[in-house]
């Protein structure tokens, strides 16, 4: 987003999200009802009151051509709503929703996103998402990629197997506070997590993300409207996405420039961020993120555990964004960044800063 | 849990045989390995991109200048795959890496051919093995092995 | 707070054919938006976002390609966002880069949608059986031919109003060189003995399967007004959704088309559509939904469309609103661009750039793009000058 | 205007492919099949809804805001996103709401002479249509509102399967107008 500009004032005034290993109790149209009830009614607006609608997902995970037509039946889609889908993380969709309130003729958005990786492989399905003449026909898998990238990140001296360690604890602690956190201990030992055996090598089965069913709801609305559906609306202060090259070989994997930019032009400024919410598939890729938002100790980093606690393709980006909206509604918090990442070795990335008054 | 109480459930198989046409650049590379040679392309600075692409990865300017490069390089990062994913061309567990092949300035991934991960260190130098019957398609490489010494010298 | 105005500054298509053995999927969509930079004489610099779309990945098994093809379309750098709402895709993905530039988020904005369906076959990507579901539906002609036969029976339209519709549309991609049927020697007679598919729709009345893809360049005012060519203006946009197979729901005449047609009206102050739009393009698919779409958005009374198709109405040569010039979606259909062609086939008219198929003078047009089982629905109308 | 068969001005520049496979026959194409297996599993209200067919009952699904009853059972009205928990028995008879005469075989179900009839098969007590095959009768005698009841499986065979139903025949009862037939219906009788 450009600076010069002068943008509209949108908050999340409420979310809901869920996460479980595996979803058995319902499918994804009926949890998303669920969630996006509960979403619409602590905000006490009504489908009819909101102006535009926007979901992500993907087909490919659902294994089903057309899967978010189903999932429209959980917005209870008539009388007709103004409404569209990306083929991305929900966080994707939060910022189509973003700029279509910064239009000016609609004042409050819906924004869902889900996956249920639990009903296939999601190593295999997220194969097909890479260079489909030179990588896919090879079948590497998203881990074997992240592992790539951390040995770079080890050779070059970057990070140490001890920092790791020391992320995956901070992910298991924190998400032992989080009911949706799927791999989660109070009492995790730094001695254990060093001395486990490398499952995709260097990574330890607890640098990797924990696979998680799940979906999220987020409400945004604008200016006055954020305040009369929320006592402490989480004003998005600045949102910004970024790509970057595909191809793996041409690339340093030991940075993720796209996650510098977005940071950059959503203004993080990280001397006033009391938490951040990013999203890695692995501890070594939250480091990466961390150096690339130049992150201190004045920010406290995955309170929820993160995605290596429980990770739901297609809604985790817009789940990091919707812990820290809660804990500035809450008033826990005053100023946070939230972060979504897409492909392989973090090549996509979305920036969002939100803050409280 | 009785027989009544067990979910229903079903596998679903989504299967399709994708036919990809490759265009010029594509086609030329995979024609390489098919005759065992591989082909980079130059970029507009006069480096050369190893696998071809027909447009420069951060510019995206058309590239059109293909280039022959050395079938040996170096390891820059690896994994090790264990066991193999079974639509993947390998049967036997084998290192994923990162490679540079002289004359190139960016890696290409494919498979170290090595019998376990103790074999593999990154910088370490090798050179490409052909399958016997090639279509002109990725995996005509079987892999890279370890150079020996007298590739070396 | 109003919307920035915002212009089609550019198009770019490529040649649509059954297979387009020729490119790989980054070759063909940069031939598209190669043309469109062009035609906007601007370079991959000059764009500041990315926006593309396309039906299910499973047509050509890549998922999410927008990450593959981010080199390929100048996104490095930059943002790139991914769209998909069915059939209406094309539509919806030139409508979410039209919010950019007119939420002032951005200046220039390359939007793309493409399908390269000969990769696999587009009957298996649509029907994949699911566990537990009796199979006896076969394909969107299964789904769509009974509310046709609704609509026949409403509206008492004659039987061989769809093969006019057809047999129109095929002559009018014979004026347009992109168009991926060019049936030169097509009579009448054969659309009308061609075999019949899911009656009461025949072979010659359906859209084929195509490959291709289409471009195009939307700028801010002020790059509308700095532009070397021609600018279409975008006068309004609309997109609607409603769920499927619900009591009371109108499937032949959805409340969502309805709804989304008022709308777009609305914003750009038509009150008296047959009147005010000089060209049409609306998403066809089978022969029968123009007359069927031209009621719902307005351009007709109810129950009276086929009536327009009977008496030359819509035919490009001297008809008063000449529908899908192009051939339309019954002529060339690589489904994720199909919208995005009848958006950019509308902007090609008010600029004046339509070639053989041009609507002499046309001022204003309005294109169209529905998916799903007639439930997602994108429109909009551009205009010669500015609103 | 543009020539579509060239490419644009910015592709123009022939790709120099080097002389040592100059001559030869190029690689125009590669094959890469993919293979995806996934665990269905039907969300609880179709389990019921398909363990039910093994006793030859239908059930549906009533919308807590108006009494609505979808069937198969979707979990939640679409018209207002809410859960829905009550099922409902429905009778095998009904009318067809709509139909298709296709005349195409369709993958997996060699079992279908075409042209066969697939028809929007509403039942009694249901709201909306769901998808069966009429058969019974001639393909030409089928008709908007023909009223009709379903062939099951001998008993032996059922399973906990839709495809209980073999297919739908007419009944011969009066059949329903057709401004009262197909989803449309319900509209009107509660206007």
């Amino acid at each position: 987003m450009s600076k010069s500009n002068s943008f509209r004032d949108v908050a999340v005034v409420s979310v809901a999200t869920h996460q479980t290993k595996i979803l058995s109790e319902v499918n994804e149209v009926q949890l998303m009802a669920d969630l996006i009830s509960k979403c619409r009614n602590s905000a006490g607006v009504t489908q009819a009151e909101i102006g535009f609608t926007c979901s992500g997902s993907s087909d490919f995970l659902a294994g089903q051509a057309f899967s978010f037509v189903h999932t429209l039946d959980s917005v209870g889609a008539f009388p007709p709503i103004s409404e569209s889908h990306v083929e991305m993380d929900g966080a994707f969709a939060l910022y189509e929703a973003w700029v279509k309130l910064q239009i000016g003729e609609v004042d409050t958005a819906l924004v869902y996103s889900y996956g249920k990786p639990s009903a296939g492989s999601i190593i295999d399905v997220l194969a097909t998402q890479l260079d489909p003449y030179y990588v896919s026909p090879l079948w590497p898998d998203c881990f074997s990629l992240a592992a790539l990238q951390a040995r770079l990140l080890l050779d070059k001296g970057l990070i140490t197997l001890e920092k790791m360690a020391e992320i995956s604890m901070r992910s298991q602690k924190n998400g032992s506070d989080n009911p949706n956190a799927v791999r989660s201990s109070k009492d995790v030992s730094f001695e254990n997590l060093m001395n486990e055996p490398a499952i995709v090598d260097p990574l330890r089965a607890s640098d990797i993300s924990e696979i998680a069913d799940g979906g999220c709801a987020v409400i945004l609305a604008a200016g006055d409207k954020a305040k009369s559906f929320c006592g402490r609306p989480a004003w998005i202060k600045g949102i910004d996405h970024r790509v970057d090259s595909h191809t793996l070989g041409a690339r340093d994997l030991t940075r993720s420039p796209s996650a510098f930019l977005a940071a950059e032009k959503a203004g993080i400024n990280t001397d006033r961020l009391d938490l951040a919410e990013i999203h890695g598939m692995t501890s070594a890729q939250e480091l990466i993120l961390e150096k690339e938002f130049d992150l201190n100790e004045k920010t406290t980093v995955n309170l929820s555990g993160g995605s290596l606690a429980s990770d739901t393709l297609m809604a985790s980006g817009l789940i990091r964004i919707s812990e820290v909206a809660s804990r500035i509604i809450s008033g826990q918090a005053d100023r946070g960044l939230a972060h979504a990442t897409s492909g392989p070795c973090l090549q996509q990335n979305l920036v969002c800063v939100l803050e409280g008054e | 849990m009785s027989e009544l109480e067990k979910p229903l459930r079903a596998e679903l198989t989504v299967e399709y045989p994708f036919t990809r046409t490759t265009g010029t650049v594509i086609g030329a590379f995979m024609t390489g390995l098919r005759e065992k040679r591989l082909f980079g392309i130059k970029r507009s600075d006069g480096s050369v991109l190893v696998p071809p692409l027909e447009y420069d990865p951060v510019s995206s300017e058309p590239l059109t200048e293909m280039v022959e490069v050395s079938q040996s390089g170096v390891v820059e990062t690896w994994t090790w795959i264990d066991p193999p994913r079974p639509q993947s061309p390998w049967d036997d567990p084998h290192a994923l890496a990162l490679i540079r092949l002289d004359g190139s300035d960016t890696s290409m991934l494919h498979a170290v051919l090595v019998g376990s991960p103790s074999e593999m260190r990154t910088g370490m130098r090798v050179t490409a093995q052909w399958k016997e019957e090639r279509v002109g398609h990725i995996a005509d490489l079987e892999g890279f092995i370890q150079e020996t010494e007298e590739a070396d010298s | 707070m109003s919307a920035e105005l915002t212009a089609v500054l550019g198009v770019g298509q490529t040649k649509y054919s059954s297979t387009r053995g020729d490119v790989s999927i980054a070759g063909l969509c940069r031939e598209a938006a190669y043309r469109a930079l062009e035609d906007a004489c601007l370079d991959w610099k000059e764009i500041d976002a990315v926006v593309i779309g396309k039906a299910p990945d499973f047509f050509e098994g890549v998922m999410m390609p927008e990450l593959y093809l981010a080199e390929a379309l100048g996104a490095v750098g930059k943002p790139i966002l991914r769209v998909h709402t069915a059939g209406s895709v094309g539509g919806s993905t030139a409508l979410v880069a039209a919010s950019l530039i007119q939420s002032r988020v951005h200046e220039k904005v390359l939007t793309i949608g493409f399908e390269k369906q000969s990769e696999s076959n587009a009957t298996w990507a649509l029907s994949l059986p699911q566990p537990f579901s009796v199979s006896i539906n076969a394909g969107a002609g299964g789904y769509f031919s009974p509310i046709i036969r609704q609509y026949m029976s409403r509206s008492g339209a004659p039987e061989l109003i769809g093969c006019m519709v057809a047999f129109k549309d095929r002559q009018h991609a014979l004026k347009n060189p992109f168009a991926h049927l060019h049936q030169n020697d097509l009579t009448f007679e054969e659309v009308v003995d061609s075999p019949m598919l899911w009656n009461p729709i025949r072979y010659s009345e359906t859209c084929p399967s195509s490959d291709g893809a289409c471009a195009m360049v939307l700028g801010n005012e002020a790059s509308g007004d700095r532009a070397e060519n021609q600018v279409a203006w975008v006068h309004g946009t609309a997109m609607r959704s409603e769920s499927n197979n619900f009591p009371g729901r109108d499937e032949v005449n959805p409340l969502a088309s309805r709804q989304c047609a008022a709308d777009v009206f609305r914003q750009a102050g038509i009150t008296n559509p047959l009147k005010e739009i000089d060209a049409v393009e609306i998403y066809v698919p089978f022969s029968w939904y123009e007359p069927m779409w031209l009621e719902s958005l307005g351009f007709a009374e109810l129950d009276q469309g086929w009536r327009m198709v009977e008496d030359g109405t819509t035919s490009l040569s001297g008809g008063e609103l000449p529908v899908n010039c192009s051939g339309g979606v019954l002529s060339s259909n690589p489904i994720g661009a199909s919208g995005m062609i009848r958006f950019a086939e509308a902007a090609l008219q008010v600029r004046g750039m339509a070639g053989d198929h041009q609507v002499d003078g046309a001022k204003k047009s309005f294109g169209h793009a529905y998916g799903g089982g007639a439930q997602y629905f994108a429109m909009w109308i551009v205009g010669a000058e500015k609103p | 205007m543009t020539d579509p068969n060239s490419p644009p001005a910015s592709l123009s520049q022939e790709v120099e492919i080097p002389e040592s496979i100059s001559g030869l026959e190029p690689v125009r194409s590669v094959r890469s099949p993919i293979r995806l297996v996934y665990d269905f599993v039907p969300s609880p209200p179709v389990q019921e809804y398909l363990r039910s067919y093994s006793t030859k009952k239908i059930l549906g699904h009533r919308s807590p805001i108006d009494g609505a009853v979808f069937v198969p059972p979707r979990g939640v009205d679409p018209r207002h996103g809410v859960l829905i928990e009550e099922s409902v028995e429905l009778s095998d008879k009904g009318h067809v709401g709509n139909f298709c005469v296709t005349h195409l075989p369709i993958p997996g179900r060699d079992d279908l002479d075409t042209p066969y009839v697939s028809a929007w098969i509403h039942l009694d007590g249901a709201s909306v249509g769901f998808l069966g095959l009429v058969a019974g009768c001639e393909n030409d005698e089928v008709h908007i509102g023909m009223r009709v009841q379903a062939v099951w499986k001998e008993d032996e065979e059922l399973g906990n399967t839709a495809e209980n139903i073999l297919y739908w025949k007419p009944t011969g009862e009066p059949a329903v107008p057709i401004e009262k037939a197909g989803n449309r219906a319900w509209g009107q009788t509660n206007e």
